[in-house]
């Protein structure tokens, strides 16, 4: 079995074999999906947890402070520390609320979040499911984590999650729209909806740069509009702490609300994960025409690399401008999204059909 | 047309104003990190309040446990909160005479709003404001001291 | 289009509950223990009724019973962001009555203190604004700025916020020698940082668009719901008592009472950013220039008061405070009255922001600078 | 120094003439007026409209115990002209004391006033919402003199 850090897919190809092997087909499948699974599960709660840290660090610089110091050094076990007590929290329940659906919301969120996670590309080879319309999965799929929060803020039987889940619904369904628009402009200068098709036809240099001006537009609106599907940074509202004190998770505790809130997180993730792979490149090094020495340093840089870079960068872009903006308000949001992001996104991708069809692009 | 240039016009400030929000806060994560808050139970070394700080009421003593208190009971006027008890003895002086001397000055700090005016009316400055401000304990009780020390005496020539 | 129309005339017919929603005692934006109970149309808010007294502490009760210079101390207490102020208020009132006639220098430092505590109050206001509207950092960078002013005061008066410095006749103690140095060493700083404000919060297009035309208050409504400070003067109410009624050495300094007519939550927010750099020129005005002399004229032990009334007010950084001694001559006083700026401010609340989002109560809330001790006394 | 249109002499001559009912005198302060419990309402209207005067900015309104009676304050400023008039009027009767509301004329008399009634027990008729505003129900009126309440005030 040979490890190679640029290319995975001779590993992914030998496990397989290896499997196959020593036991049946059908069995090779299971285990194999075992441990996938698995892989998944502990990569979304690490990475939940070093984006919880990272958040509060990136804040705390933001607004001249040290951030979490006192567990570990620098303060590195503090989120691991705060998961402990959120494990070891009463699950406290509203008598009135809905008692099936109260329960089930916090899965909703996390299976929607897991499925969307499946497809992304960490690496040449490193991805789980390779499906042609793999960014119309993806788009498919993260829209279900509202049915989630809509679901928690109705059954908590709480005025504030109810008028929480409901902001959160309609923001969503819009921005929904402007995700997938600017995701379409994109899929029409790759000519392939495969994700790894996606980031293949990026091996000489990124879409951002290949589709310059279309592209970028579509990146601009394409982070506003994720930034919104998250529930984050000036988009909020669902949660909007100084309105609706916590918004649709009001009434959750313990490890359900820490569902809710490493679901945000990686939500952030997939929306960052998906930001690079179809704007910045997904794991290709970054590229320069002709410097034909920089090019070759960029490439000893491994993939997986390449991609948590970006994704890193992405996601502080994301939390400046959380840690910026005051938040909208719930009709303001929807004309952000109705009067502007839509024609805008509308024009671009004519703009993006001009631009393939005359070939005016590197 | 118009219209149009509005609109343009509207997101261009728009965006342009957003920028400049984040430009301010990104100075201050790309600037060398100069951070504001203390480390507060770390720095105790070097922390030091200052000279006025009203953290508690302390009666000093000097190196022969005299303190300057003639036990008047200004001080206890003096407090809105009654936080400051005077118990008074009668002592038999050197030349024979009876007087009025302190026993026991009792301050709960419990009470104390720390609003300086016990202090300001002392009339030889007995008591002080301390700037030890961890006043923490477990027990209530504790929050009531005895300003004088035990066998403590006044200082000689402090007038009545 | 006309099924269009019966649609939309259908929807109207919507049987649609108006309900009720506590907001408070505890919620993160209400700015301490105050409980409104909004009633609610979907986001639209349709009434609000404010219920207060979650920490009446009694103080016009207590006053009854304590002497002069320890009601000053009470006053701390009351509203808390602007203490000096609530200080020389009962402080002057007591001279006024005994017809003492303070040193100029102990004009000057009050006047100096009361800018600084307006300086600390409006930062505070300011970062607790943006919070309340979503803008975490601001919060930061508000108190980060606070900070030096507190220090100053912790310097000169022995606390930071229940600072009790002003006693009848003067002052509690005299300025420290390094208090001149500090407070031109921060507006120097703070010169440098106010436009910050302006580039992070006040420009900002989202904000912009949150407080533009939200919350208004006609001039006739602020007057007679007595709104006053900064809030009514955002309505053209022109209530400032530094102007009508100078008190201290404010006679002696040149500044603008800030007025505006457009009675919106941007700017009641303006004029407050405004007032800051009023503050600022009057302290400059008057730092390098405290006369010598005493700090404080001498009293008697037992400070007691001609039998009569007395009324003081001076200009909180909220609005008018005032004080209403009634004395029969004893050391204390028969019937204090405070009149706090919040308390009237607050329940012109509904006025404004009825008819609003919920999202815009809580601005409009926190563009009135509420103080819950200080409505509740 | 009280920048306003008339003196305090000017203003005192020109509400004799206005309320000769009511006993005006020049205080330390201010112009001082007492007007009759039943002449409030009329006199309070009339401080307001009447352009000369337009007190239309009431600035506190105080409740005060006196051994025989109950007096209620109310300080007012012109915005227009600028002067100061502390109105005082008495309630007939101490310990059921009742009097006119002032809230139609100056809305934020409106929380005053249910300040006063908490707090002094003073009922204020064609009040729209009169109800205790800081204390519970049942709780007694805590600035009355007569008020005890041996478990919460210590005296020293």
């Amino acid at each position: 079995m040979g490890f190679n850090i640029y290319d995975f897919t001779e590993m992914t190809h030998n496990m397989h074999l290896w499997f196959l092997e020593r036991m049946s087909p059908a069995m090779t499948t299971v285990v194999e999906w075992t441990i996938i699974g698995v892989c998944y599960l502990l990569f979304i709660a690490l990475f939940g947890l070093f984006l919880v840290y990272a958040e509060r660090k990136v804040c705390a610089a933001f607004q001249q402070r040290l951030g979490p110091t006192r567990v570990g050094y620098w303060g590195l076990l503090q989120t691991i520390a705060d998961f402990l007590k959120l494990l070891m929290k009463e699950l406290i329940m509203p008598k009135s609320a809905d008692k099936f659906l109260y329960n089930l919301a916090p899965f909703i969120v996390m299976i929607a979040t897991f499925m969307a996670i499946a497809v992304l590309p960490f690496g040449k080879g490193l991805q789980t499911m390779d499906f042609d319309i793999g960014i119309f999965y993806v788009t498919a799929v993260s829209s279900i984590g509202v049915i989630g929060i809509l679901i928690a803020g109705w059954s908590s039987n709480n005025k504030y999650s109810l008028i929480g889940a409901m902001r959160s619904g309609a923001q969503i369904l819009s921005y929904e729209l402007s995700v997938s628009l600017s995701l379409v402009t994109m899929i029409i200068f790759a000519g392939t909806m495969q994700l790894s098709g996606i980031v293949e036809g990026q091996r000489d240099a990124w879409f951002l740069f290949k589709g310059h001006i279309p592209a970028l537009i579509a990146f601009v609106i394409f982070l506003i509009a994720g930034t919104a599907e998250t529930n984050r940074g000036p988009f909020d509202l669902a949660e909007a702490e100084s309105e609706l004190t916590a918004g649709f998770h009001t009434e959750y505790s313990g490890i359900k609300f820490a569902f809710f809130f490493l679901a945000e997180y990686i939500n952030m993730f997939i929306v960052a994960a998906m930001a690079t792979t179809v704007f910045l490149g997904g794991w290709m090094p970054l590229h320069f025409g002709s410097l034909e020495s920089f090019n070759h340093v960029m490439d000893f840089i491994p993939p997986l690399v390449w991609f948590f870079i970006k994704v890193c960068g992405v996601i502080f872009l994301i939390m400046w401008f959380k840690w910026t903006f005051p938040r909208l308000r719930v009709d303001q949001i929807l004309t952000l999204e109705w009067k502007y992001l839509l024609p805008i996104n509308l024009i671009n991708i004519l703009l993006m059909c001009l631009v393939v069809l005359t070939k005016f692009h590197l | 047309m118009n219209a149009i240039f509005e609109y343009f016009g509207t997101i261009f400030k728009g965006v342009k104003t957003l920028l400049t929000g984040m430009k301010i806060t990104g100075k201050y994560v790309f600037t060398p990190w100069k951070h504001v808050t203390q480390q507060y139970p770390e720095n105790r070394e070097t922390l030091k309040m200052f000279d006025r700080y009203r953290g508690e009421v302390i009666m000093p003593h000097n190196e022969n446990n005299e303190h300057l208190c003639t036990g008047c009971g200004i001080c206890e006027l003096n407090c809105p909160n009654g936080s400051i008890e005077i118990i008074s003895k009668m002592v038999v002086s050197e030349d024979g005479k009876k007087k009025r001397a302190i026993d026991q000055h009792i301050y709960h700090l419990g009470m104390c709003t720390f609003c300086n005016l016990c202090v300001k009316a002392c009339p030889t400055g007995a008591i002080v404001m301390g700037q030890n401000f961890e006043h923490a304990v477990w027990d209530r009780s504790k929050l009531t001291k005895v300003l004088n020390q035990p066998g403590s005496k006044i200082a000689q020539g402090v007038k009545e | 289009m006309s099924e269009l129309k019966e649609i939309i005339i259908s929807s109207d017919k919507i049987h649609t509950d108006q309900y009720l929603v506590n907001m408070g005692p505890q919620h993160p934006s209400t700015h301490g223990v105050l409980r409104l109970l909004v009633q609610l149309e979907g986001e639209i808010v349709h009434h609000i009724q404010p219920h207060v007294g979650y920490i009446h502490s009694g103080i016009e009760k207590m006053c009854e019973a304590i002497s002069y210079p320890q009601i000053i101390h009470l006053t701390d207490r009351m509203d808390y962001l602007s203490a000096h102020m609530n200080n020389e208020a009962v402080a002057l009132c007591v001279e006024n009555a005994l017809q003492v006639e303070v040193p100029d220098r102990v004009k000057y430092i009050r006047t100096i203190m009361d800018e600084l505590s307006r300086l600390a109050s409006h930062q505070l206001w300011w970062c607790v604004m943006g919070m309340d509207l979503g803008a975490l950092t601001t919060f930061f960078y508000g108190l980060r700025d606070r900070e030096h002013i507190l220090d100053i005061f912790e310097e000169t008066c022995g606390a930071r916020l229940t600072v009790n410095y002003n006693v009848p006749g003067g002052l509690m103690f005299d300025i420290h020698p390094n208090f001149q140095k500090r407070v031109k060493d921060f507006l120097k700083e703070f010169k440098k940082k106010l436009p910050e404000y302006d580039q992070l919060l006040s420009d900002n297009v989202i904000f912009r668009e949150r407080t533009n035309n939200i919350g208004y208050l006609s001039l006739e409504d602020a007057i007679s719901w007595g709104v006053t400070g900064p809030s009514g003067r955002g309505s053209g109410f022109s209530c400032d008592v530094r102007k009508h009624e100078p008190y201290s050495a404010y006679p002696l300094v040149q500044f603008q009472e800030k007025l505006d007519t457009k009675g919106d939550s941007f700017t009641r927010y303006k004029l407050r950013i405004d007032e800051m750099w009023e503050s600022i020129r009057i302290i400059e005005q008057l730092i390098d220039n405290i006369p010598e002399g005493d700090y404080a004229v001498k009293m008697k032990g037992v400070i007691k008061l001609p039998e009569g009334e007395f009324y003081q007010r001076v200009e909180t950084a909220r609005g008018e405070f005032g004080v209403y001694i009634i004395s029969d001559g004893k050391k204390n006083p028969y019937r204090v009255k405070f009149r706090s700026p919040g308390f009237s401010n607050l329940f012109a609340l509904n006025k404004m922001a009825a008819g609003h989002k919920i999202a815009d109560l809580v601005a409009i809330m926190s563009t009135l600078d509420l103080v819950i001790p200080d409505i509740d006394r | 120094m009280i920048l306003s249109d008339m003196t305090k002499e000017e203003l005192q001559a020109y509400l004799t003439g206005e309320f000769p009912d009511a006993a005006v005198s020049v205080g330390k302060q201010y112009v001082e007026m007492v007007v009759k419990a039943e002449d409030l309402h009329a006199a309070s209207q009339k401080l307001k409209s009447s352009p000369e005067l337009s007190f239309d900015y009431l600035i506190c309104l105080t409740g005060v115990d006196y051994p025989e009676k109950m007096q209620i304050v109310y300080h007012l400023e012109s915005t227009l002209h600028r002067h100061v008039v502390v109105m005082k009027c008495d309630t007939a009767d101490r310990n059921e004391p009742k009097i006119d509301t002032v809230s139609d004329i100056w809305r934020t008399a409106k929380y005053h006033e249910r300040e006063v009634y908490d707090l002094l027990g003073v009922i204020f008729n064609n009040h729209s919402d009169l109800r205790r505003l800081f204390l519970e129900d049942g709780w007694g009126f805590p600035l009355r003199k007569d008020y005890k309440d041996e478990v919460r005030i210590v005296e020293r």
